[in-house]
Formats: structure tokens, sequence, C-alpha cells
């Protein structure tokens, strides 16, 4: 024994002691538990916690582990499940990630998380290790992760923190994904001031597997081994435990442990591969990947799920530091691991597996019936408690919602004096500056540090309405002679935080609503939603009223579309002091489809296609890019949400793709027609000529938000058809123009000509500009 | 003679990404893929061998450095050496140039990013294993992506592989990594060896890639394997 | 002018991914004996004499190096 | 065991974008007086004793640094 360690033991906290000093003082507060939180623990061990049982209790109650402040709200999706969804959802919510049939013998896994707070002190390392966490998620289902999207929120481009934060963030996403070889398809990226001292980072991760070959994070059967594998522990991410070291440890001299994680992707890479061959063979009876609260949640989430005790030594773990104290090691956020469940039969196997991958694999414990998990370092027991308490019996709290003071003055302040551009020089004007400002502006600046074909099978890549990926494998083209499978799964992000600050309920649903119809107008059935909740403090009763109206809307939304929630993930505390960011639910849509050569893309090509647009344009600037852009105007009401008529034009759009009627299609969302017109003639090779129709107001007609729209290309050989659908499900379809490609540009008839070199420039220069 | 008798390996590092890939181009060209490890020395009796993009051993030391000591690469190497064809792509192409096969380096890109986009080649020689099913000075577009792709070396070796005609594809437009002399992949003196930045693997079907011009390097190699003349 | 050497290096509590492949690569080499590598960023800098040691440590601190995961050496 | 310094730099014909961009931000930063950065690699190994001076020269000149386009210095 070295000395060190000899010392640590002589040091470490016992269940003995705690039993004989039952009174002694522990800091609890600064691990931030409550009086009456640190009161139940008491009650629950019957005794005072050691140090390291304070340490596990202390983050699985977090509120980021344990949901205690939002799963009274959460509850909401479960209840609302869709009647129509029950039997696609293989697994549900409180598994790592859900899971959904999707036919053949497959199934998918998805899900988005959030990694803020560690992106804004080290942007590439924080937003790296987000990309690392949900791609282990999505791994820990049986599933090999098939693609990622990101979805990022700034604050505005020409701040000089963002010009720090913003490259970080997108070369620690790009690096990490790269570097893993996961195409990322989409995403999105939005600046705004509100996110100045607080970016968002949310990464989403899909996965496919087999329906006969889920796995569940959970301990089964006494005597399986329990292994720890992957990366060696240090002392990453442990803040908090530096306040229990400093406690005990202070005289010591012990350095503070580094709040943030680096991580490793060719770790991830290898552990990926290493995981997926373990699964292939059939070897692990229960699995979980190591990220928040790492060791304390991998052991009590493992434990409680399954037989229900489990006997661990801790000083087996191998460490990278081998100063670390029992309570760092159960609190390490070190990244690259995983615990998985093995019968005694399949151990040589597993091990043999790890080795062939030179990933380091040790058991560390045993499943045992004793109801207990209990934790051993060095033959002296440390931990012995009921797994359940600390995995799902935490702390629930109903906090106190009201609504904010202001917003009855801010939906009040509908901004309808704005001015408004009149003759078509000033459209015209309008439009440049619109397509040039940072939030609609060519994101590849961005995009192009990210891998998009690696895999092989992306069909559709942002700036597509959708990323969709081709679902086949090895094993399916054996069965199919070598022909690759035709299915295809879509994904896209949305969110708007200005919809929702006006109004949370609308402003999460138009977001469902947005994603929905991404993934529609791609050709793609929308199938199950995720979705990642960026809030501020629940403690706020404002933002809490934010909170529970966005997750009732999303909830209501979903019933209403016939999707599911199959899981997500809850980030509050996003705030600058005390101002909380705009509220920023963040919903990802999947969606399938069984030809993806059927797909649609939004790209004008074709030159003499008639271009129709679909829905009902009202004038509605509440929350508007308009606004916003060429006002700094935030007021009013946001656009009106229809769920119904977002089913419809869904339903079109799908059929239309698959029948081959339309060749382009576009979604509406952000700034309107134009910037819709423009992105499809920038995609694409040919240029638009539209007609304003008569009745409306051309400024409302190019520039308005309203929501379940979309542009498609018609071939005129198709026209009669086409229009023959949207009169029968009745879904107006108001024919705006022809795609010319002699006339490159977009010419609004009796307004004004907007070259497609001109438009360009302006929408392409702008992030060059800014980031280099 | 049917083609697809002619086995072609793709060596898998730890780290490689785009293996799945190249073995699919494989397939797609007609012969039969083999997937290598890294770990064994032994070629599976393949007639040719692709090493594929990714960051074999995550590329933190140099890309390539750590791969080239592999057994498999002592196999590639020698066989190399003795006329096998062998292609690297991109991660691939960093092997072949550690391991001297193939002259000169490849460092970070000068705008020091990540790019992946849709590039524009022409073809400068269409006589080696892997390009004679191309013409000459045909220009085709396949996906590049790389962090660490441009092309150095010094002035004596370009200006050799210039004369030689040993420079087999080059970037047009802008210049996307720095490379010099805007060099997108070379050749060894033999023909057999070929490096290339860009990802032919990835442009091999009209679903995926931006267009189907990767795949000629696939059937290339089974000419010159078949032994009919390009 | 001066030639002044920063050595930037991660914390010692920080994972070092390059350092790790590294040492796993040395076993194939057939190198014996080497125990740990770290891998960090060396910068040579060409000063004028008249640049501040306090510049130099700015410069080192926002520039070079991020003082949440790594710490650097000046030697002038 | 011994603490042994590895130094990598790019050789002087070859371009380092990274030391450029750093001289291009430090005039953003208002740090006059640096006239030129390179941009290298530094590697802290812990060896036995019993590692010779070959060893580290191959160690260095196959591994660490690709003579081909960098130089290496070792400090024991
Ligand atoms: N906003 C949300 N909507 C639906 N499910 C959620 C949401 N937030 C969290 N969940 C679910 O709660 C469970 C626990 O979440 P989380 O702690 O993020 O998982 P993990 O432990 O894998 O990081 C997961 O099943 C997750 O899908
Ligand atoms: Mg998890």
């Amino acid at each position: 024994m070295t000395p060190s360690s000899a010392a640590q033991r002589s040091l470490v906290d016992t269940v003995k002691a705690a039993k004989k000093d039952s009174d002694a003082q522990q800091p609890y507060r600064e691990l931030g538990l409550a009086d009456n939180e640190y009161a139940r623990i008491r009650e629950i061990l019957g005794r005072r916690p050691t140090s390291s049982e304070l340490a596990m209790y202390s983050v699985m109650w977090s509120e980021h582990c344990s949901y205690k402040s939002s799963k009274v709200h959460l509850k909401q999706f479960g209840d609302k499940v869709p009647v129509e969804a029950k039997d696609i959802l293989l697994v549900g919510m409180g598994e790592n990630a859900g899971v959904v049939d999707i036919g053949d013998g497959w199934a998918v896994t998805f899900k988005i998380e959030s990694h803020n707070h560690p992106s804004y002190v080290e942007p590439h390392q924080g937003a790296a290790t987000g990309v690392g966490g949900i791609v282990r998620d999505i791994l820990t289902m049986g599933a090999r992760p098939v693609a990622v999207l990101d979805s990022l929120r700034f604050g505005p481009a020409n701040a000089p923190d963002t010009a720090r934060v913003l490259p970080g963030v997108v070369s620690g996403v790009g690096s990490y994904g790269n570097c893993l070889g996961l195409p990322n398809i989409g995403g999105e990226v939005a600046f705004d001031s509100t996110y100045l001292g607080n970016p968002l980072v949310n990464a989403l991760c899909v996965g496919v597997l087999r329906t006969d070959e889920i796995k569940l994070a959970k301990a089964d059967g006494p005597g399986s081994k329990v292994v720890l594998f992957g990366a060696r522990t240090g002392g990453d991410g442990i803040g908090g435990a530096s306040v229990l070291a400093s406690a005990s440890f202070e005289a010591q001299g012990k350095t503070k442990r580094p709040a943030v994680q680096v991580g490793d992707p060719f770790a991830e890479k290898v552990l990926i591969e290493c995981c997926l061959e373990i699964f292939a063979a059939d070897l692990v009876t229960g699995i979980q990947d190591l990220g928040a609260a790492g060791l304390s949640c991998a052991t009590t989430e493992l434990a409680a799920a399954g037989t229900g005790g489990m006997a661990v030594d801790l000083d087996l773990a191998p460490l990278r530091d081998e100063t670390l104290v029992p309570e760092e090691i159960l609190m390490s956020e070190s990244q690259e691991r995983m615990m998985a469940v093995v019968t005694p039969k399949n151990l040589s196997a597993f091990m043999a597996i790890c080795e062939k991958w030179d990933v380091t694999a040790t058991v560390i414990g045993e499943v045992n019936d004793s109801g207990r998990l209990t934790m051993r370092w060095h033959g002296e027991k440390i931990v012995d408690v009921p797994p359940r308490t600390l995995a799902h019996e935490g702390p629930v709290y109903q906090r106190p919602i009201r609504r904010p003071y202001d917003q009855d003055a801010l939906n009040g302040d509908h901004g309808n004096g704005l001015p408004r551009p009149k003759t078509g020089e000033k459209l015209r004007s309008t439009a440049l500056k619109l397509i040039a400002s940072p939030n609609l502006a060519d994101k590849s600046w961005i995009t192009d540090q990210y891998d998009r074909y690696v895999l092989g099978n992306t069909v559709l890549a942002q700036p597509e309405d959708a990323g969709m990926v081709r679902v086949t494998d090895e094993r399916w083209r054996v069965e199919h002679d070598g022909e690759d499978s035709k299915l295809g799964l879509a994904l896209a992000t949305d969110g708007n935080s200005r919809y929702t600050r006006l109004d949370p309920y609308a402003g999460a649903q138009l977001a469902l609503a947005e994603a929905y119809r991404n993934v529609a107008t791609t050709g793609a059935r929308p199938l199950a939603v995720t979705n990642c909740l960026n809030f501020g403090s629940p403690e706020d009763p404002a933002v809490m009223w934010q909170f529970s109206e966005a997750v009732r809307g999303i909830a209501d939304g979903c019933q209403q579309l016939g999707i599911p929630v199959t899981g997500g993930n809850v980030s509050f505390y996003n705030q600058t002091g005390t101002s909380p960011i705009l509220p920023t639910p963040v919903l990802g849509v999947l969606g399938l489809i069984d030809d993806v050569s059927r797909r649609t893309p939004m790209a004008f090509d074709q030159d003499g296609h008639q271009l129709y647009l679909l829905g009902d344009t009202r004038d509605e600037f509440g929350g508007s890019e308009w606004a916003y852009v060429m006002h700094g105007f935030l007021g009013g009401k946001p656009p009106a949400v229809d769920l119904d008529r977002e089913k419809l034009l869904a339903d079109v759009l799908i059929n239309a793709s698959r029948d081959g009627l339309i060749d382009a299609a576009h979604d509406l969302s952000d700034g309107g027609l134009f910037v819709a017109l423009a992105e499809s003639c920038l995609r694409g090779t040919t240029g638009v000529r539209v007609i304003v129709p008569d009745d409306v107001d051309p400024f409302v007609f190019l520039f308005s938000e309203s929501a379940g729209r979309a542009i498609v290309a018609v071939p005129r050989t198709e026209e009669v058809r086409f229009t023959d659908m949207c009169t029968a499900r009745r879904l107006p379809a108001t024919r705006i123009g022809v795609l010319d490609v002699l006339e490159s540009a977009i010419e609004v008839q009796g307004q004004f000509r907007l070259p497609l070199a001109e438009l360009r420039t302006a929408w392409a220069s702008t992030l060059p500009d800014l980031f280099g | 003679m049917a083609l697809s008798k002619y086995r072609v390996g793709v060596v898998t590092f730890p780290g490689s990404l785009d293996d799945r890939d190249a073995l699919r181009a494989v397939r797609l060209a007609g012969a039969e893929p083999v997937p290598l490890w890294h770990g064994e020395k032994w070629l599976s009796d393949v007639v040719a061998v692709i090493l594929p993009g990714g960051f074999s051993y995550g590329d933190y030391l140099r890309a390539g450095a750590i791969a080239r000591f592999s057994p498999a690469m002592q196999s590639v190497i020698d066989g190399a050496r003795n006329g096998m064809p062998v292609l690297g792509i991109c991660n691939g192409f960093q092997v072949l140039c550690e391991a001297h096969l193939l002259p000169g380096a490849l460092i970070r890109n000068d705008h020091r990013k990540f790019v992946c986009r849709d590039q524009r080649l022409r073809i400068e020689n269409t006589e080696t294993a892997w390009t004679n099913q191309y013409e000459a000075g045909q220009e085709i577009v396949v996906p590049l992506k790389n962090g660490e792709g441009g092309y150095v070396a010094d002035p004596a070796t370009l200006d050799a592989l210039e004369a030689d005609g040993r420079v087999v594809a080059r970037y047009l437009g802008d210049n996307p990594n720095g490379s010099y002399r805007a060099i997108a992949g070379i050749t060894n003196e033999a023909g057999n060896v070929v490096g290339l930045m860009p990802h032919p693997e990835h442009a091999v079907e009209e679903l995926t890639g931006p267009s189907t011009d990767g795949l000629a390097f696939f059937t290339s190699v089974l000419q010159k394997l078949v032994g009919i003349p390009a | 002018m001066a030639r002044v050497v920063v050595d930037v290096v991660m914390k010692p509590e920080i994972l070092d991914p390059q350092g790790q492949a590294i040492l796993g690569a040395l076993g194939r080499l057939g190198i014996e004996g080497v125990r740990g590598v770290r891998q960090g960023k060396h910068f040579e800098l060409d000063v004028d004499d008249s640049v501040s040691e306090e510049t130099l440590h700015r410069l080192a601190d926002t520039l070079l190096a991020n003082p949440v995961i790594e710490d650097f050496s000046i030697h002038r």
C-alpha cells in the first residue's frame, strides 16, 4: 500500500463511525441539500450518513439528477401519451432514452440533452463532453449511435464574448462528433442578448437497434458481476466534492478539483465499438453509462431497478489520480465510462472483448438480494443504503408558480405601430437586411466544421428542413441479397424563445409544430418527440410559471398530434445574475420514411415548376424576426397555433412526396415566406418569379410568421393531381409563382427584383465576417 | 472474368471511421470487401488494401503517426513495396506519409478549422492503380473532410512530384486547407500507392453523396488487377 | 529582440488524452521504461525587449493557455 | 525515475497556421512588440533511469516528431 492510500484509509468515514457519532456536524448545506432533505436522509438511514453517503445523496438529490422541481410537471408526458402511440413505445420515459418501434424489426432511440454551464466556462470541452454524454445514453440502450444534431444559442453575434464562446463550442461539438464518426445532420443556431452570460448547448443523438436487443439499466441476478469499464476515474467535475474534501481534509492541503471535464473522443469511439461487440454477443444483463453523478448514479440506478442489492469494493475502481478519496470517486464525472452487469458465465468473454479494444475493465462488485447497496473501501464499510431512496425516492417539490408581473404589459404592447416598409424599394432593403441578420444568415461557417457524410447513410443534412439517414446495416444486407434497406429516419430540432416568452404554452407548441413540420416537409411521418427544457431558476415563481405552461403546451400538443414524448432533459438555473434567460424549450421530432429515395429536398432546381404556398398567411408579427431585427422589439402575441392544420399540412406533404407530386418543399418559419424562398433558391440553381395575391399586403405576404405553412415546387404535369389533393383535404394552396432558371433572381412582381448573387453575398458573408 | 472474386481489404484501426464506407464502395465497385483488423499481420489473401479515413488513435500526436506501427501496416508496407495496390484516404493518406511510402506530410489546415464540403478536383494522373478509369484532366466532385489536410513537402520534393506526374489530384477553386500547390493526392513512383485527402468513398451512391464520381477509384483497381489496360 | 518560450501543459488533475494515446503506442514500438507522458504546447515568441513580464504573462494567460484546464510556464 | 522534456517545432520553412493566428490575435488584445510566434509541441515524459539516450532519441525521431516537417530537442 502506498503511503497516500494508507493516509486516506485512516481518514475515511465509515458506517461504524457514523453510528457512533451520529450527531457530528456535516456540511450538507454546502453540498446543496436543504435542512429537510438532510433530515430525511437521517430518517432513512436511522443515523447520520457517512460522508460518502452524503456525497451520493447530494448528487442524486440535486435538481439535475432528481428532477425534484420538474417531476410533477413532466408527469403529464406520461399521462397524456396519445392512444395511437402506445404500441410503438417499446421503452418510455424513465430509462436513459426512450425506444420506438419503426417496423421491419428495427427500433430507434433518441434523446436531447443540455451542457450549458460547462460550455460557458470552457466552450470547447464543455460542448465536446455534452456530445459524448448523450451518445453514451443512446449506446446504453443497446443501440448503435447513427447521427447527432446540435441546438445552440449564443449572445449577440457581434459581442466579444460570443467570439470566445461560439468558435469553441462549434469546434467542441465538431471534434467530438467527427472523431466518433457520427454524422451531424442538423440542429439550430440562434443569437440573442439573453444568452450572453449563459449560452445553450443542447445535443441530440439517435441510435438504431433491433427490437429484440434493447438493453436496460438493471442489475439482475444475484451473483452477477458489476464491471466498471472504459476510462479511469479522475477528479473531473467534482466541484461539489471539494466541499466535503475540504471539510475533512483541509489540513492535508488538498488541491482544488477542476469543475470542467476533458473528453477523449477516441476513448469513446473505442468504447462504442467495444460495447456493440459485447451487445452482439449478448453478454450483459444490464448496462448503464456514467454521466451526471458518475458512479453514484450508475450503482444506485442499476441496483434499484434489478434484484435490489449490490456490494461494491470501491477501492477496486481504476483511478487516474491515486489521491482521490471515496467521496470524490463517487461524485466524479470523468467521461467515457460505463458499468455493466455480467453473469459469471459470460465474464471471461466480456473481458476478452474489452481486451481486444484495449478498454480497461474491472469487476468492482456483485449483485445480491439484500435490498441494500453497500460499498467498502479497503475492507471498511463506507456505504450502506437502500438504493431506491437515491435513485427514485428523492425529494419532490411543488414549486410556487406566478405569472410574471409584466406578462400582460408585454402581451398588450403588440407593436402594431412599428413602421412597416411600404414601397418595393423598402421591401427589398428589408429583405436584404433580414437575410443577412445573424439568426437568418447562412450557418455553413458552423456546419462545415461537422462531418455529415461519415457512415455513408446521410440522405439529407443541414441546411435541409430535417436531417435524414438511411437505416441499414451489414446484417440487413446479408438478409436481403446485399441490398441496403430503404427505410429512413428524419430528425429536426426547434425552439423559439421569443415566442415562448410571449406565451410559454403557445411558444412551446410552436416549437413542437415547427419540428413536426420540418420532418414532414422532407416526406417523413413524425413519430416521436424528445425535448430539452432550458429555463431560469425553479425557485423563481415566474420562471416556474413559464416552465409549467411550456410543459403543459408540449404534453397537450403531442397528444393532439398523436406523437409521444419519449424522453428529454431539464436544464434549470440558466441565468445571468438573477436574470433568467428567455424560456427556451427545444423540441426534437423523429420521423420515419419508408423509402428514402422519395425524400423531398428543399432546393429549387427545376425550371418551370409551379410554386405553391400551402396554408394561411395572417398579419402575425409578434415575436417575429422582423420586429427583432428591424426594431429590436419584443411584444404582443406569438402566431396562432393550429395543430389540426399542422397535421393536415403534414399529411399533404407526406402523401405528395410518396406519390411524386412535388420535387421540392421548404417549411416557413423565422422571417416568413421571403426567407424560405431565398433559402430554396440559394440551395438550388433556379430563381423564382413570385406574384403577390391580389387581396394580400405585400409586407405581410413576404414576412409574416404565421405557422402551419410550407412552399412546394410542383411539376406542371402533376399540378392538377396536387391541387386536387389539397382541395379534397381542404388545405389552402395558392399558386404564387414559378421557378425560372433564366431569371437568376427572386422577382416579386410589381415590387422588387433581387439577384441571387447579391442575395448570396448578403446571406453568406455574415458569419465569416464575424468569426473569420 | 468475374470481378467479384477479387478481395479488397479495408484496414480498421482503433479510431477509423470511414471503414464501413470504404467497404461499401468496394462492394458497389463489384469486388469482395474484406474487413482487416489493425492488430493482425495476415492480410486475408486480399489483392489490394485501402486505409480508410478517420482519427486513428485519436490523431492526437500527428494524424497517422501511431497507426503506422500496427502489425497490419507492417504487411501493408511490405505489400506496397512489392506492387500491391494501396489507397490511403484522408487519415490513410496521413498514415502512408508517416510510413514513408509517400513523400511529404499533412499538417493542420491553414484556417485551423475542420472542413467538410463538396470539393471540385481535377484528376491529373490517370495511370495509377486507382485512377485508370478517369479521363485525363477529368473534373470530379467528392466530399472533403479533414482537420489536418494541408499537404506540405520541401520545394525539391514538390518539383520532383510535378516533374514525374505524381500529383494524382488537385483542388479546383479555393484551396480548402492550404495544401502546397493545391495538391489533393499523390502517388509513389510505381503508381500502386495513392494517397488522397478527399473522400471518393462518400461519392458512390446518388442517394448519399454529392455525385457518384468517386466510384472510379474503386473500379480502377479492379481493372488494374484484371490486367485490362486503362 | 528576445526569444521567449512558453510551455503550456494540462493541469495534472485533468485528463490528457494525447499523452495517454502516446503511452499506449510505446508498447508497440518496443520502447520500455516510459511511465508517463503528458503532451502540451510549446510556443516560441520573438519579442521586442520592451515587452514587459506582465504583458507576457497576460498573453500566456489569455491567449496561449486556458487557465481553467492548463498551466503555463514562461522562459525568457 | 527522471523527467525528460521533448520539444517539437515545425521546420522554419513549413507554414505554421497556428502561430500566424496567434500573431493575428495579439493586435486585438492590444499587445504590441511581438514579432513572431511559432507553435510546437511539448512532451513531458517520466522515464526510468535505465532508459538510454539512444532510446529517447529513437522515440523522438520516430514517434514524437515527424522529421520530414519537424525538428526536436531533448532535455533530460
Ligand atoms: N423534459 C423531459 N421530457 C421527458 N422526459 C424527460 C425530460 N427530462 C428528463 N426526462 C427523462 O427523465 C429521465 C432521466 O433523465 P436524465 O437524468 O437526463 O437521464 P440520464 O440519467 O441518462 O442523464 C430520462 O428518461 C429522461 O428522458
Ligand atoms: Mg444516462
